[in-house]
């Protein structure tokens, strides 16, 4: 087998982007789509470390990927807090389909 | 050389005032004065013109023999370019010949129809229409040139429409006409591509712009196309300077060997002529009008069908004489079809009961004889079988004529018989003619016919196998076919006893009074048996104008003929044969004469023989067959109505539907595209004022209402619109640049 | 050698746990898988010779927003089945397109000249380049995170503190409208 | 070459009838204010004056006739002077070889028609079409005359333009208001059509004048471009439309050619335009269709003659062989459609039109015969259609129906008027001795040298004439009485007139024609002489 380069990482890390995509589309659970949030986050902090790997250990791509875990951190957070706020107000109800009070 | 002879416009003149004076004045007169008042001047116009004939003969007598030309010009009919047909009338001894036997049988015809048409309420209305024939058939035959006889030779056509169809009342008369003029414009129309082909052929070649001769001599500029370069006859329609021009060597060879579609001009011309001639004396392809031509009273059969008009064909192949010989190809063309068509009509003749029928098929026979003689080169033999045939034809027909009348309008031999004791007179001259027609020696028809049949078997220039041989075979059996038909019909009608009991075979001449008490036939009155009488005797005495020369007695006719035709006579060849070989065939001819009476008379001698009708009511198949086929005319009739007439009738549907439908549909087609566009025209007009206000009022709201269907409040179509749209950016991003 | 084995071992581990988040129909067996495919990225990350990011990764994903996951999932799934209605028109769109994406970012994939130098030397260990980044090149960033940090913390206790005010639970649409109002 | 003779008989001519109009219309205004007329009397004063008019116009044709010299290829009777001074347009009328019998046909035909739409001696019952508003249709009739004397005068190309468009105007009213059943459409389709023709004359016509060289007007100023016909036929011939200036690609001439011919071609009518005729004759009351078919359809071949063959030489020769195309196509092809038409007028309307064809085939041969045959034709079918039309008029005064196979046996009811009704069908069908036979003779021998199987082809026309003809007069006349039309009664004195004096006309010239061609021989020899010197 080839020696593995960048490209088997990336084409990794798209197949992790597009898989979360399809979760984030595809389920009816809030929180399903917050995991479907968390795969392509990885999927980029995965991309960042294969370039900070693959360009002679620069190590900005490190640091990118580290504040990409962070953030993301961050952001299941708040969603979390909206979907408990969701859950209280919505008789038990979490569907997104449901949550279509905004429409025009 | 010609010499002036005014009179001789008086002869077709003097009909042509008989003809107008019977058609606008006629009907107050015969009102007022009687049937006096009709006919008498109806036949002393004829008269007249017949007495201005002897005097052109006496004058013609009175000329050295080879100026004999009387000519009368009236005025410039066409002078146009180097085109000079002129109206003026000529009488050479052709045309004396011609003009003699019309004018004398005319008048004769003219006289006999008094009788024959006493009781007919429009008695006007039929001497005008024969005067009016006289005088066509006179311009026809006086013609100086091809226009005035065209003139004459569809003004012919005319008065046979109009006086075959005389009982109108009639459909099938109607129709008989109708077919019979339709029949000869055909025939016309060969004849006028005949002459724009001599005519194209004569004249030069626009040579840049100036009117070259052939002979190379270039008149120039239009100013000098005039009259006097017409005299010059570079191409001219008057048979004298045609004439002229053929005699001219040079001029002769590259006409000859000028080709047209990969025929050689003089061919073309011939032939074509030739199927005018066809049209109007009634050949082979173009007979059909002439039976259904009977359907006229009897003196129009006698006068028109048999003795003038129909010759009119044998007269102009004869006028054109130097056309026909030059071209072998031509006059065994025109031979061929002579022969096939006497064979053709006398075996129809066979098994007809018409009266009349019968003798028109003899006529279409006789004729294909005339045409045999034309075709060979002896024209004057032509012409004198015309004279003779003119005689006995019109005797027959004028005696069928008063059989008719005598067993009221009874047309059906097999409602006839035993006349003889009944009508004395016009038994014994409808014998004499019978025994003309058959070729008897001593009767008109023998010398002219066995000339005929002469001249055929020692032509020269035929290119059949046998040459003239081949031509005489079938000119004899048609000969003894016309005797075995002849005497058929006058044993049929004349011997035995009177079968027609069942008075009106039937009756369509509703309006006929009837002639003496009803059934038992009677004899004709005097004015039409004295007609027959001279008839009778003149297809006796007729012979003596053409003895052989085998039997070294003066020939008049042919001394008389002949400066017309020394034109062609070099290239008339003989087959040279002993002198003995002459006198069997006159005695062969007269043992086929004999051979056929006796047939007939053993047949129908007094109508006992049983043969007849066992032969009608054979149970043998072939028998049968054969018997039907001649009987229907060989169904020739229904072959052209199934053909010619059914394509044309379908081609014409075709063309009026097409015009309705597709050019008609077009101009209305462009006419609602007009109105299409104007109705949208409008309504983008309309449009386009208040439609920019409201148009975009509609496309914000129509916009806005498909807009809102994306704002559905569900993220997962947020998201999903997202993602497409983020690919399609890239896509696009990608794809541009 | 190892290498290589190692890489695909990973890759199959986070392929089939996205794989299981993405098309499970339990939402609790998904929250497992995400468990397996995070424990995956580690392994990559390893193989990165990024041990400082897999350690964190470990420690926050794993530690922190997966547990934080299934503690959602816990209170607010009643063991309801997952009721799919319709899913099969919208979520068959919708993998057609993810499809169309993959298939679109395979190809850039392959086709783009990366800039990188294929060669595998060994690196060290980066967690002291990573801090001296940090607090040299990156010092302004990793202030603001902590912010967020702050701020995100605030933020999802003000959203879900709201519980215990009104207990009266009417859900329906007022409800939402007054709470909006008040927020 | 051009005889100053400044006569203004050609002005009277064409004018006079406008006078007689706006008598008329003056009558009928006076008339509306005082009421001082009643309706009959109104009328019958309306048709003296159109009547008196149209014979003073006959007259002065005739006299133009007796002093108007043959042999002289020039214009004559020119009445010649600048009219509109910066668009280089004069007056100038003429006359000369090739319109002279034009004209006298015209103020012949016009006293016919006007004769027929003058109901006085006739025994024709009530309601007779020309008791509806007869001022108006007289007006209309005298407008339409000067339009048609306009025409056939007319030698500046503007001028002619504008009689073109004069003459179409009073013949749409004149079909569309006094018309048969479906008027309206067939009067809508005969302006759109011959207007359609028209638009495009007028582009030739500005294209012809833009590329015509420098002349000099009337008053001796030299000007740019000129209307002149004669000025444009010398540049024509010199060549100098051939080698002006190609329009999109296409040679000038040949170009200008087919514009006129196609605005011509509509109003002879040639085979693809013809559809409008039978429509408008059917529809038509009887004198309008004798105008119709004895003047109108004229105009069409005389343009041809005057622009396309004088002033565009070498692209007539280029298009003759079309040109004889279509006219064996007219020939033939109407022939064949006449056979199958139900309806008299119909089927004389298509008789018409296979008729005209000879006239193109002749004009395409170029010979000497041929086209002195195409003008003769041009002139006898003038006298035989009108005859032909009024004896469809008559029957159908009578009978109210033109349906061919519902008459029969009508010779013995009606005989006089079978013997007229012969001697024009028999004139029609080309019988030596009429007038039809001498054009048709002429264009056959003439255009034989030229186009050999076209000419053989026309010529089966000779035989499918006859028998449609033929035909239609044993369904018609002969055969049993129809009892339906036992009533009818025979010609009264105002058809005999009409009907005896055209068929005297008809057999005067069918054995002297001498007079006619005396008038255009030179002339046309001169024409066909020139077109085989640009060859």
């Amino acid at each position: 087998m080839a020696t593995i380069g960048a490209v088997h990482f990336l084409i990794l890390a798209a197949a992790m982007f597009c898989l979360g995509l399809y979760c984030l589309m595809g389920r009816r659970n809030a929180i399903g789509l917050l995991m479907g949030i968390e795969l392509i986050v990885n999927a980029a902090n995965i991309n960042f470390a294969t370039f900070a790997h693959y360009r002679g250990g620069e190590v900005d791509g490190y640091i990118f990927s580290l504040f990409g875990i962070v953030l993301a951190a961050i952001g299941v957070t708040i969603a979390l807090a909206i979907v408990f706020a969701l859950y209280r107000n919505f008789n038990k109800n979490i569907e997104v389909d449901e949550v279509s009070i905004l429409r025009g | 050389m010609t010499t002036e002879f005014p009179l001789l416009t008086i002869i077709p003149l003097a009909p042509l005032i008989g003809a107008a004076y019977n058609a606008l004045a006629g009907y107050k007169m015969q009102k007022r004065f009687g049937h006096a008042a009709v006919h008498y001047p109806a036949i002393i116009m004829p008269a007249i013109s017949f007495l201005i004939t002897l005097m052109a003969f006496f004058k013609l007598l009175s000329l050295p023999a080879n100026e004999r030309v009387l000519i009368a010009t009236l005025w410039d009919w066409m002078p146009i370019g180097f085109l000079d047909a002129q109206f003026s009338f000529v009488m050479d001894q052709l045309t004396l010949v011609m003009c003699s036997v019309v004018t004398f049988v005319g008048t004769l015809i003219h006289i006999y129809s008094v009788g024959y048409m006493h009781e007919e309420p429009s008695y006007w209305r039929f001497f005008s229409y024969l005067n009016l024939f006289m005088f066509s058939m006179l311009v026809l035959v006086l013609g100086d040139n091809f226009v005035v006889m065209f003139v004459g030779w569809e003004g012919v056509g005319l008065c046979s429409y109009l006086l075959i169809s005389f009982w109108y009342h009639e459909k099938k008369n109607a129709v008989a006409g109708m077919k019979a003029f339709v029949v000869n414009r055909v025939g016309d129309f060969g004849f006028v591509i005949g002459l724009m082909l001599l005519f194209w052929g004569m004249q030069g070649e626009w040579v840049d712009g100036k009117f070259a001769d052939i002979e190379g001599s270039n008149l120039s500029t239009a100013s000098e196309i005039t009259h006097e370069m017409a005299a010059a006859k570079v191409a001219s329609v008057t048979f004298r300077h045609v004439a002229e021009r053929f005699e001219n060597k040079e001029f002769k060879e590259r006409f000859l060997n000028r080709k047209v579609f990969g025929i050689s001009l003089i061919t073309l011309i011939g032939i074509f002529l030739f199927v005018g001639a066809m049209g109007k004396s009634a050949q082979i392809p173009l007979y059909v009008w002439l039976p259904d031509a009977m359907a006229g009273p009897t003196p129009v059969s006698a006068l028109i069908h048999a003795a003038t008009m129909v010759t009119a064909g044998v007269y102009m192949v004869a006028r054109l004489h130097f056309i026909f010989a030059l071209d072998p190809f031509l006059m065994s063309w025109v031979t061929f079809v002579g022969a096939l068509t006497a064979l053709f009509a006398a075996s129809i003749g066979f098994f007809q009961y018409d009266i009349k029928k019968v003798l028109a098929y003899s006529t279409v026979s006789q004729l294909g004889f005339m045409f045999i003689a034309v075709g060979v080169g002896a024209y004057w033999v032509g012409i004198f079988h015309l004279m003779t045939h003119a005689f006995f034809k019109a005797c027959l027909f004028l005696g069928s004529g008063s059989v008719i009348m005598g067993c009221h309008h009874e047309q059906d031999m097999r409602k006839m018989g035993g006349l003889k004791k009944y009508m004395p007179i016009t038994a014994t001259t409808y014998l004499v003619a019978c025994w003309a027609i058959a070729g008897f020696p001593f009767a008109a028809g023998f010398y002219s016919k066995d000339e005929i049949l002469w001249k055929a078997f020692s032509s020269g220039n035929l290119l059949f196998p046998g040459g003239g041989i081949f031509i005489w075979v079938m000119g004899a059996v048609a000969a003894l076919g016309t005797a075995f038909y002849m005497y058929r019909s006058y044993y049929m009608t004349f011997t035995g006893e009177y079968r027609g009991g069942g008075g009106h075979h039937e009756d369509h001449h509703a309006d006929h009074g009837h002639y003496g008490h009803a059934h038992t036939p009677h004899e004709s009155p005097n004015n039409m048996t004295y007609v027959l009488a001279i008839l009778g005797f003149l297809s006796v005495v007729g012979g003596f104008l053409g003895l052989p020369h085998l039997w070294h007695l003066p020939n008049l006719l042919h001394h008389w003929l002949e400066p017309v035709f020394e034109g062609s006579v070099n290239y008339i060849t003989a087959a040279h044969f002993p002198h003995i070989m002459e006198w069997i065939l006159m005695g062969l001819s007269v043992f086929l004469a004999t051979a056929g009476w006796l047939v007939a008379r053993w047949l129908y001698l007094d109508n006992k023989n049983p043969l007849p009708a066992k032969i009608l009511a054979s149970k043998n198949q072939l028998v049968r067959k054969v018997h039907d086929v001649v009987s229907n005319k060989y169904y020739v009739d229904e072959l052209y109505d199934a053909t010619i007439i059914k394509g044309v009738m379908q081609f014409r549907l075709l063309c009026d539907w097409c015009d309705r439908k597709i050019v008609d549909a077009l101009v209305n087609l462009v006419g609602t595209v007009g109105k299409v566009v104007g109705f949208f025209h409008g309504r983008v007009d309309s449009g386009v004022v208040d439609g920019a206000v409201n148009g975009t009022g509609w496309m914000v709201v129509s916009g806005g209402a498909i807009l809102s269907l994306i704002q559905n409040g569900k993220i997962r179509s947020y998201i999903y619109i997202t993602v497409v749209a983020m690919f399609g950016l890239i896509l696009i991003n990608y794809i541009k640049f | 050698m190892a290498f290589t084995v190692m890489f695909y071992c990973a890759a199959l581990f986070t392929l089939y746990g996205a794989a299981m988040v993405a098309f499970s129909k339990n939402i609790i067996y998904s929250a497992f898988s995400l468990l397996i495919s995070f424990i995956g990225v580690v392994v990559i990350y390893a193989l990165l010779d990024a041990d400082f990011l897999a350690i964190a990764q470990l420690v926050l994903y794993v530690g922190g927003i997966l547990v934080l996951i299934l503690f959602a999932i816990m209170l607010t799934n009643k063991i309801s089945n997952a009721s799919s209605s319709n899913p099969s028109r919208s979520q068959f769109l919708s993998f057609v397109t993810v499809l169309v994406i993959f298939v679109g970012l395979f190809f850039t994939i392959i086709k783009a000249p990366w800039q990188v130098s294929a060669g595998t030397q060994e690196l060290g260990p980066i967690t002291d380049s990573i801090g001296d980044a940090l607090l040299t090149k990156y010092l302004l960033p990793f202030e603001i995170v902590s912010v967020l940090l702050l701020v995100g913390l605030i933020g999802a206790v003000v959203i879900a503190r709201k519980e215990n005010i009104e207990k009266a639970g009417n859900t329906n649409l007022s409800a939402t409208s007054e709470q909006g109002r008040s927020l | 070459m051009d005889l100053q003779t400044n006569s203004t008989l050609l002005s009277w001519m064409t004018f006079s009838p406008l006078i007689g109009a706006a008598l008329i219309i003056g009558l009928s205004l006076i008339n509306y204010v005082c009421k001082c007329f009643s309706k009959t009397v109104m009328d019958n004063l309306s048709r003296a004056i159109a009547v008196l008019n149209v014979l003073a116009v006959f007259m002065m044709s005739v006299a133009l006739y007796l002093s108007f010299d043959g042999n002289s290829t020039g214009l004559q009777f020119i009445h010649h002077f600048v009219w509109i001074k910066d668009f280089n347009i004069e007056y100038f009328l003429a006359v000369d070889g090739i319109s002279i019998t034009m004209v006298l046909l015209t103020g012949l035909v016009s006293l016919i028609a006007i004769i027929a739409s003058v109901p006085w001696l006739s025994k024709i019952d009530g309601h007779h079409f020309t008791d509806k508003n007869v001022p108006g249709y007289m007006v209309m009739f005298l407008l339409l005359e000067t339009g048609m004397m306009g025409t056939f005068c007319a030698m500046d190309f503007f001028l002619f333009y504008i009689f073109w468009e004069i003459m179409l105007l009073p013949m749409y009213f004149l079909i569309g208001i006094w018309g048969g059943p479906r008027k309206e459409y067939a009067a809508i389709k005969f302006f759109l059509y011959t207007l359609a023709g028209s638009v495009l004359m007028l582009l030739c016509m500005i294209g012809i004048y833009f590329a015509s060289g420098p002349a000099t007007l009337v008053d001796g100023t030299s000007v740019p471009h000129t209307f002149n016909i004669m000025a444009l036929s010398a540049m024509g011939q010199a060549g100098l439309f051939a080698n002006s200036a190609p329009i999109l690609g296409v040679a000038f001439s040949k170009l200008m050619f087919i514009g006129l011919f196609i605005g011509f071609a509509i109003k002879v009518p040639m085979f693809p335009f013809h559809t409008w005729l039978p429509d408008a004759h059917v529809e038509a009351p009887t004198p309008i269709s004798v105008i119709l078919a004895g003047v109108l359809l004229k105009m069409g071949t005389y343009g041809m003659l005057r622009f396309n063959f004088q002033m565009l030489p070498d692209a007539a020769i280029w298009a003759a062989t079309g040109i004889a195309i279509f006219g064996t196509i007219n020939i033939v092809y109407a022939a064949f459609v006449c056979l199958a038409q139900k309806d008299l007028k119909k089927m004389i309307a298509y008789s018409s039109v296979s008729h005209m064809g000879f006239v193109l085939l002749g004009m395409a041969a170029m010979t000497p015969q041929s086209m002195v045959g195409a003008v003769f034709q041009m002139f006898s079918h003038g006298l035989v259609s009108p005859m032909l039309f009024l004896v469809a008029g008559v029957i159908y005064d009578r009978a109210h129906t033109r349906d061919i196979e519902g008459f029969g046996g009508l010779a013995k009811q009606v005989p006089e008027y079978t013997g007229i009704m012969g001697l024009a069908f028999m004139a029609s069908l080309g019988l030596p001795g009429l007038a039809g036979f001498i054009g048709e003779f002429l264009v056959f021998l003439g255009s034989f040298g030229t186009f050999r199987i076209m000419t053989i082809i026309a010529a089966t026309s000779v035989v499918i004439t006859a028998a449609y003809y033929l035909w239609t007069i044993q369904r018609m006349f002969l055969g049993k009485l129809n009892e339906k039309w036992s009533k009818l009664w025979d010609m009264d004195w105002r058809e005999r007139s009409m009907l005896y004096s055209l068929g005297v006309l008809v057999i005067f010239f069918g054995f002297y024609p001498l007079p006619v061609f005396k008038l255009m021989n030179t002339s046309l020899i001169a024409l066909v002489e020139m077109m085989r010197g640009i060859q």
